[in-house]
Parts: C-alpha cells; structure tokens; sequence
C-alpha cells in the first residue's frame, strides 16, 4: 500500500491532494458529489473580515483551455464563516484550511487574531488576489517587503501552519517566496491566477468592469509548473503546487517539479471527480512502482 | 444531484437551430423537479472546458431530455453527437418553480419554453392546475412546443414577432392584454426567456400584482454553488446564484 | 474600401498584420503556401552574430492550447543572412523586419552597426528570449536599466525605425516599456512567450534540457492581450501585440487594446493561411462598418 | 506544396492499432514523392493545436493515401474521422527518397514500412529496381503491408520479434545476415522505422559499404523548414530539419 501521507508546518494530511481555494466553496456545496472525507484538505474560499458582495457581472469568461475569472472575493465574512460554515466542515475527516485575505496589512493582522481559537488546520494567506481594486495597483504578493508585513503580522498571533499565496505575475518569483520563507510562513502556494483580459468586440468594451481577470485552468499547466519550479528551488518549506491540474498525471508533474501537495482548481468545476481520482491513481501509481511513499518523489526531478 | 455518464437516447433538429436531447439517467429523472437544469460536459479533452447548463424539459422514468439551440461553440458541437455516444452530465441542479394549484400563466421566449413544458406536465398533473401558456419566438419556424402544450391540456398563445404565426408582437403585449381583462387574475406567473422579457414580465405582474417566478441564466463555473461565478444582483441589495439560490426566483427577490 | 495602411516609426506598412520572429523562417520557407506580397510585413528569424546551432532535442513540445518551444534561436548568423536571406525577401512587395539577438550589450551595437545600411523596414531587438542559457538568469527585458543599455546602443548606429520586444515575464511591464521608449525605441512588440515547463513523467526529467521553455499559442491569449493593455497604456509608442492569435476576432481584440499593429506567431504552424485571412476579414470589416481607417481602431476599447 | 481542404475516401482499421487513410487530392498526389510527408490538422479549435505529420503510403491518380497507428490524442481522433469528413492537408512536404536502379533493399519497422510501399512502387515500377522488402514487427498482427509488396513484385522478408511470423527476431539481424551473404551486394538500402532500427541499419551499411538513406521523425511545428523545431543532429556538427533537409537523409549526413 502506497503511503500518501504528508506534513505541511504542523499539519498532517492523509494524503497531498487538495482543492484550491475558491474553486470549492465552503466544502458543503460538493457534499452531494463527491466524498469529502477522501480528501487531503479544502482550502476554503477566501474569507475577508466582513462580507464581500463581490464583483459585478460578468465573472467568469471562457478562453482556450482556460477560465478567466473575476469574482471579487464574494464571501460571507468572518462572522458567518466561523458560525456556520466551519462547524461543517469540522465534521469531515479532512485538513481544513482557511484562506483568509485583507486590503490592509490591518486587515490579515485582525484576521489572524480572531481565528486563532478555532479549530482547523492551517491558514493560507491570500495576498495575490488579482480581482479586487485597490487604491494601489500592486498586490502583496509582488513586493517582497509588502509580503513580510503580512506574514509577520499574521505570524504574531496564529501559531499553526501558515501558508502563503503568491501570484505568478512576477519576474522572480523565487524572491518573494525566500522573503515569506524568511517572515516565518510554512509553505507557499503557487500559484494564484494569471493577469489576463478578454474583449467584447460588440460592445468594444473589456468583458470585465476591472479590465483584468485571472486565469486559470490546463492553458496554465506550464507555465504555473515553471513557477512551481522556481519557487521550490528557491526555498525550503513545502510548497503546494496548482494550477491546471486535471489529472494525475498532472499533479504528478507538479510533485516531481518540488510541490509536497497539489490542488485541483477549475478542474472541479469540469469535473468534481478529478481529485478522488487522482488519489486513487496516485496510491495505484506508488503500489505499482513500489516506491512507498509519495514524499520520496517530492522535487525528485531529475536535472 | 448525481453526477452520470448518461448514454445519449436520441438528439435531434427540431426546428430551426433547435435540437431536442434525451438522455438515459433513472437516477436523474426519477429526482428532477420542473425548473432545474442539467450541467453537461460536451467534449472530453480542454477546449471545450466548461460545462453547459441546460433545463430539463421532459422526464420519463429513464429519461431526461432538453431543448437547446446551437448558439456558440459548445451547443454546435453537442449538435453532433451521436446515439449511443456518452455526455457527463451532473443534475439536476439548482432550485425549481413553486408548484401552485389554481390558474397558472406560463410566458416563454426562445429556448425558454422548453423548461416550461416539465412546468406545465407537473401543474396539471399533480396541481390539476388550469395552465395557460404563451410562446413567443421570432418566426413560426422558432415557435417551440406548441403541440406539445396543447396536448397537455394547456391553453396555448403563440406569439411572433414577424406575425407569422399568431399573434404579432412580443409576448410580454400579449402578457400585459391578458393581465389587463377584468377576471382574468391568475394565480401565479412563470416566466423564462430573454432578460428584457422577464424585466417586462416582472414589471407587468408586479403591476397588476401578482406573484411571479423567473428563471434566469448567467455563464456558470461550478454549477453547484461553489464559485459564485453566476450571480445575479439581489432586490435588497448582494447578489444571488442562478445556480443554486435558482434559476427560479421570486421576481421580487432578483433585481431584473 | 477599408484603408488597412498604417505608420510605425518612419516605417509604412501596406497593413498592419506580420507574422512573428522565429515563426516565419525567412520568409521563403512558406513563399509557396502563403502570397507574401500580401502580408503587412515578415519579421525575420532573430539574428545573431554568428550562426547558432540552438539547442538539443527537444525543442518543441505540445501543451493544452499552446506551444512550448526550445530552439535556442537556432539562424543562419549576419553573415549569411546579409547574403543569402534579405536579397530573398527585397524581392517581395511587404516590410522587413530584421529581428536580432545578442548575449551581451556588445553584441547587439555590433549587429545594429553591420545592418544600418542595409535595405530593410525596421530593426526588432530581440532582448526577450527565453531559451538561451547565458551567464545571469536574468533577461534584457525584464530589467529597465539593461534595456536602456542596448536601445541606447543599437541608437547610437541605426537611426530607421526600432522595435523592441519585450517578455511578459515581468512584474510591470509598462514600466520596462517606458524605459524602453526614454531609450529611444519607435515601437514596442509584445509579447514574446511566457516561461513554461513540462516534464517527461516515464524519465523523471524535465521535457527541455534548459528546463524552461517558451509558451505561446491561444492559451496565452488572454495573458499578452492584457500585457499589451499594460504596454499601451505606459507609452506613447505605438505597440505592436502578439500572442495567440488565430483569427481576425482575435487580432481586433489586440487592437482596441491599444496595438497598432499584430503579428500571427505559432498560428503560422497550425494554418498558414490565418495571416492572410485576418487582412481579408479586417477589409472586410472596416467596409463593412464604414469606419475607413484601421488606425482609428486602435486602442479604441471603452474603459 | 500545396495546403488543401481533402474529402476522406476512406478511413478503416487494417490490423492492430493500424488504420488506413485514403484522401482526395489531386495535386498532392501529382506532386508526391517517396518518402515525402502529409502535414494534416485533426480538428479545428485550438485542443489539438499542432499538425501531425504522417508519410505518404501510396498515391492513386485522385488520392493519397496513409497508413497511422494510434499512438496518441491526435492518431486517435484521426481514427474517428468518418468518410466525406475533410481534413486540412498540407502537402507534399520533405525531401524525399532517392530513386536508384539496380538491387535495393527496403527495411521497415512498425509504420515505418507504410513509406516503403510507395518508394517499392516507384523504385519497380519507374527504375525497373528488384527489390527486397525486410519488414519487422513485434508480432504477427502487425505485419504491415506484406501482400502489398509481393503484389507490387518484390521479395517479401518477415521478421516478427515474437516469431510468430517468418524470421524471428530484430529486422536488423535479418539484414545483416542478408548483406554478409556474398554477392548479395545491394547498390542502395533504405529504411524507415524507429530510431534503434535505424541506427544499426546506418552501422551495419556503413560495415558493408553500401549507400543508405533513412527516414526520420521528429516533433514539428511548422513542418516547412521555418521554426527550426525539429532537426536532428548533423553528422559534421549543426542541425539539420527533418521537415525540409528530410525526412529522407543519407545516412552518413546525420547522427543516428
Ligand atoms: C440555468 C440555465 C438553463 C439553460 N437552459 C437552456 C435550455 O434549456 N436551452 C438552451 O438552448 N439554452 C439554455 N441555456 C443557455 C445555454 O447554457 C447556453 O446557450 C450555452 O451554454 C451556450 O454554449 P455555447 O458553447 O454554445 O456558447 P458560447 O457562447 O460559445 O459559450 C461560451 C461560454 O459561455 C457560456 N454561455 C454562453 N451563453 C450562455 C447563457 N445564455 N447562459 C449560460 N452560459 C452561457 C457557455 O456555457 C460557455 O461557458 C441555459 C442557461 C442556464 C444558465
Ligand atoms: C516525417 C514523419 C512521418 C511520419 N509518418 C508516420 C506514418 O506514416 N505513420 C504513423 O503512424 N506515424 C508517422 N509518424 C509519426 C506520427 O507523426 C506520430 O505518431 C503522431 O504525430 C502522433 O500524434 P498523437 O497526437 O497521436 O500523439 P501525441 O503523443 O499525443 O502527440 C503529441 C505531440 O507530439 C507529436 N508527436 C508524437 N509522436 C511523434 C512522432 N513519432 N513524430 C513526430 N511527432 C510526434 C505530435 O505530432 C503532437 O504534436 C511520422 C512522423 C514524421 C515526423
Ligand atoms: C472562480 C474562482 C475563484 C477563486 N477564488 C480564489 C480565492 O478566493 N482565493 C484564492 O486564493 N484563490 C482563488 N482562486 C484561485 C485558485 O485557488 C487557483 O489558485 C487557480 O485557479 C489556479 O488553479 P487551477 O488552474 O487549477 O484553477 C479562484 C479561482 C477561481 C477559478
Ligand atoms: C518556434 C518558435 C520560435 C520563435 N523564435 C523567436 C525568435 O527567434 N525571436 C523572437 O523574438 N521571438 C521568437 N518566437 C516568439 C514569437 O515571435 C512570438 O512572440 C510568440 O510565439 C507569441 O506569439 P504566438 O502565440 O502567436 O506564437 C518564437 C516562437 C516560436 C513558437
Ligand atoms: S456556477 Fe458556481 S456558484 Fe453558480
Ligand atoms: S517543423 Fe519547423 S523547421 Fe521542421
């Protein structure tokens, strides 16, 4: 029997499969598809203090072999997350990740704060969502000192697993994850959806309000597996790697490429079944192979 | 909800750009309800890579079927598929009509009459409600389902725009000239179609006050609730999603 | 009829359609598939000072969508190219765009010296590719100050029309396009590809020797559409976009995002004839919605 | 070089997971050569991005045809594709063989020896050549084209890894017992296959002193000689294109 298991800072995951923040809800609204308990962990939707109405209409647009999406971080905030969709995901054999995200460094700092009793199993720091307009233009994910305010905000006060998310759109990305690494985070996700845009050539208008969106599905495989890639080279922590996993034969790029664990994102949406299977297939593939555990292939690519 | 590789049973031109598509799936029809729509996936591979949602139109005991108009890239390619061929389709999805007894107005435009047709068997059958439906299309050649109504037992009231057929004009007119006679005060209106359509339908019944259910669309990720890529704006303000708070709202719930 | 002419530098072109660097050989490669008369311009094979072997095998590998390529810019030298391959193109009604590639500052004015009396349109500096392993990691273009260094070179000894292009491997391109422009550029072309990998699960090993290739194709339309929104809204200069472009709708969206010209790349492979075609459709177009100049189009998008 | 839009004639299993494709293009099939290529588009939209490049098997006056096996996403939608469907053909693409009189052999491994069946045409039918044919295979269902070679008049050799036809074992061991037979002497061999085969098919003529000429496959992007995607190394240092300088080399230019 293949031996899935895997430990990210202080959390233990039965096995590295996880589904990406955002693309899953709170958990509940794939109950009815999919097996929860299967899974390594959800990363939840990204939670802001209050909650969020999101972006206007429209929010997603199809492109070739990929999704732009431009939803606004839509969530119930803080308050009902920790009232009502927590306790339901607490009753699930599952890691539970809370993704959190700010405009303000204020913001994470009192994020961290006021879920530092509740019971899960790690916080991911959103600080590379594309969708939502700020005053500036930069996201805390592109500057390597605005990501270390965060994290040594957040650090402060959660003391379980931190993980970090960063956006690919950057030219090093290898940077600004050593300085999260530095700030004191666990592991860093990579990667978060690419600045892209797309045209209404009736209206001649950007089909989006923000002009930019995010995308993300297979037409990013390889360029998020590179980021991937760069990132695990350049640091020490774990990293979790996504972006246009569809398959296990995906995932298992992205493994062998440094990621410790892999999230299934738009993938879902396609088809819900992608991350039971890819278990499977994961845990067929070590039996076979007789490799014993799925760690041992973590960055094992050979250059 | 289940998700199923549904054997195709027939998909067929019906008129004009429309087809007609059964699917085999027991589990599916046995727990379908008018309203609710499926979510298929039309190629395997990555270029067509979202689902398409589409209503139920009719179920049979191991049955589902839907009405769809090739309008883009992923409804011309299901045009092709074959008998016996396999589609992935999750359903049904999302939340129906209100079943109500008494005098029902069904108003359909476009593909919208097909959802009506599931609407209209369930009023009469399990309501025994008196239904009126009334089909809007362009030309005579997209008038959909008459037939099919009428042997339901509904009223049927076509409408063209060109006047090919029926009666000529929108079929919001028709709406407003049938809410407008003295004793004529359905209990309910349903609507699907085109969002002008609705806006005006839910303008007229509010008007005339009566309660109404629309069915709306919005380009969906999940299907299922989770993304909230699909959302409508909300009367009170947030938005809704068409996927799973619908696509059938209370025409007061919905800013048209 | 439409009037498809427009001005990049002091260079005129007949319409704004070419056909991208490395995509198109030089020229005579698909002079019996496709009418080069027609096109508004062929942009040459980057050129190097010496003939380039380029790189092992693999050099090309087929993603969701798009292309990774590895050539390694793979040419025939200046020597060769000053002798065999203009005289071949000069015979033929469309622009001349002589692309070149240097590793070093040096490089680049060496090349600019031995072409400026040459009969050609315009110069494209290359300083954005993604597949030659030099010394730093780092590439001319994702750095404004060594972009400055080898537009100010190239300057000092070619005085026609400069094109630079950029890579959208970058945190801010506008701000490698302003410096691009201070330096004295007439044109901006974006994008070239995006940095992508893939491994070859059965070996364990990365598909490309470098590890990193370039991604390009229809995936990564949404992506350098956006980075000539970027481009187009930091500089005055007119841009030139590419990326995934494979119909007319696609080059129109280019367009009203602020490109004054486009260039059809991988498309080339997958249909010779899209070049052409988009310079038939936009004739088409323009008389269709009487809007006489094609100029007007551009970077018409309503914000 | 032509870029055509070609009805599909046929499209039919042959054996294993071999298919033949026969389709309609008069001035393809004018213009061919032996060992020249198609360059054909499998689908349009954009999830099978490149061309796949596939030997030219046999030319009739109206028609090329070629043999495929499915080894992948693009060969096998290519086997899905139905009669009157039409495929986008680029073509004739490559430099072919050289034609020569006197004796030749012809060594095949896998598809590898659906090329050949167009060179043995030419070689007998214009050069007046006698040819042998060697041609391997893993095992009996994958004997390609044997009957078509003796019916064009050649000398059949079987080789089968498994030996459940003919010779047992690699088609190269056949070869080089053929040519240490004295006075078998052949003025020419070619070969197509995978990349093993060729390589000691390049030593062992090389031992004998015999002029060779292989074909040879690489990934292609444009397949016109312009992306310079898919060359292999020269023999005397640089790269040369498999697409335009071959697919056919001499066996000394190249570095097997
Ligand atoms: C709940 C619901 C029920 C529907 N019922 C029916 C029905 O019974 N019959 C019918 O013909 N059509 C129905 N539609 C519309 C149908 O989903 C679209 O016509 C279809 O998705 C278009 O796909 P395409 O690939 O042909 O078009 P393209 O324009 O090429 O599609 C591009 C993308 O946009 C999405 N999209 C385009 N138009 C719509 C739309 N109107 N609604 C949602 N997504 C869209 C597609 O799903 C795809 O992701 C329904 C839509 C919804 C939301
Ligand atoms: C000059 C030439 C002639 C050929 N003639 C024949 C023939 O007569 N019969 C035949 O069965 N096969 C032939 N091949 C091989 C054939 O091109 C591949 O089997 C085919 O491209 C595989 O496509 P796929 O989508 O099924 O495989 P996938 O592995 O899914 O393809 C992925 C990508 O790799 C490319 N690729 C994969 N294998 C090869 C290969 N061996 N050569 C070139 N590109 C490859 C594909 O074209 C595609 O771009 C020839 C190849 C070349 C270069
Ligand atoms: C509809 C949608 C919503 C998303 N919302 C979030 C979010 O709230 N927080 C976050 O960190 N990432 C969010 N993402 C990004 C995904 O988590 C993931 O990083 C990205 O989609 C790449 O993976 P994929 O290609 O598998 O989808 C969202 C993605 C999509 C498609
Ligand atoms: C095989 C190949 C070779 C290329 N060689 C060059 C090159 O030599 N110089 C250059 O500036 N760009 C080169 N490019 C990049 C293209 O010019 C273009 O910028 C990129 O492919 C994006 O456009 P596309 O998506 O339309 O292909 C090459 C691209 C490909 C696919
Ligand atoms: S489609 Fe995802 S929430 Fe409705
Ligand atoms: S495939 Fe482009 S040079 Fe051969």
């Amino acid at each position: 029997m293949g031996d899935l298991k895997i430990k990210i800072g202080d959390m233990q995951l039965k096995n590295p499969v996880m589904v990406a923040s955002g693309t899953f809800g709170y958990g509940e609204e794939y109950a009815q598809l999919v097996d929860l308990n299967k899974l390594g962990a959800i990363v939840t939707k990204s939670i802001t203090l209050k909650p969020r109405a999101g972006n206007n209409q429209p929010r997603l647009w199809e492109t070739a072999s990929g999704l732009l999406n431009s939803i606004g971080l839509q969530n119930v905030g803080l308050k009902t997350f920790i009232e009502e969709k927590l306790p339901y995901l607490q009753k699930y054999d599952t890691g539970i990740i809370v993704s959190i995200a700010g405009e303000t460094v204020d913001e994470y700092e009192k994020l961290a704060q006021a879920l530092k009793k509740e019971k899960f199993d790690a916080l991911e720091i959103n600080i590379s969502c594309p969708n939502v307009r700020t005053a500036k233009r930069m996201l805390f994910a592109q500057d390597p000192e605005l990501a270390r305010q965060v994290i040594r905000k957040v650090r402060r006060y959660y003391k379980k697993t931190v993980i970090v998310k960063l956006t690919p759109n950057v030219t090093d990305i290898g940077l600004i994850a050593k300085a999260c690494e530095k700030a004191g985070a666990d592991a860093i996700a990579v990667v978060n959806t690419f600045n892209g845009m797309a045209v209404d050539l009736k209206k001649g208008v950007p089909v989006f309000k923000n002009i930019v969106a995010g995308l993300c599905g297979p037409a990013i495989k390889p360029l998020a597996l590179y980021k991937v890639y760069e990132t695990s080279q350049a640091v020490r922590i774990p990293v979790i790697g996504m972006g246009g996993i569809m398959n296990f034969h995906d995932g298992l790029e992205y493994i062998l490429c440094g990621a410790s664990a892999i999230a299934v994102g738009a993938g879902n949406f396609i088809d819900p079944q992608i991350p039971v299977k890819i278990i499977k297939d994961m845990e067929l593939y070590l039996r076979e192979n007789h490799l014993g555990k799925i760690s041992r292939l973590v960055g094992s690519l050979k250059c | 909800m289940f998700q199923d590789k549904c054997r195709i049973l027939a998909n067929e031109p019906i008129c004009g750009n429309f087809y007609r598509l059964v699917l085999e799936s027991k589990s599916i029809a046995a727990a379908a309800v008018p309203g609710q729509f499926l979510n298929i996936r039309v190629e395997q591979g990555t270029d067509f890579l979202l689902r398409r949602p589409l209503s139920i139109h009719e179920i049979k005991k191991n049955s589902v079927s839907i009405i769809y108009k090739t309008v883009g890239r992923g409804t011309g390619k299901l045009s092709l598929k074959k008998p016996k061929e396999s589609l992935d389709v999750i359903g049904p999805l999302g939340k129906g009509y209100t079943l109500s007894d008494g005098k029902a107005v069904l108003v359909g435009g476009g593909t919208g009459v097909a959802s009506l047709k599931f609407l209209a068997a369930d009023l009469i059958n399990k309501q025994q409600a008196a239904v009126v439906v009334m089909i809007g299309a362009r030309t005579r050649e997209e008038v959909l389902c008459g037939n099919e109504f009428s042997e339901l037992g509904c009223k049927v009231e076509i409408c063209t725009e060109d006047g090919t057929l029926g009666f000529k004009g929108m079929v919001t007119s028709l709406l407003k000239q049938y809410l407008s006679v003295m004793g004529a005060h359905p209990r309910v209106v349903y609507a699907c179609g085109p969002m002008p359509m609705l806006k005006e339908v839910g303008r007229l019944t509010s008007h005339f006050r009566i309660p109404c259910e629309v069915s709306l669309e919005e380009h969906m990720g999940c299907g299922v609730g989770a993304c909230m890529g699909c959302v409508v704006p909300a009367r009170n303000g947030g938005y809704l999603r068409v996927c799973k708070d619908g696509p059938v709202f209370d025409a007061r719930e919905v800013a048209l």
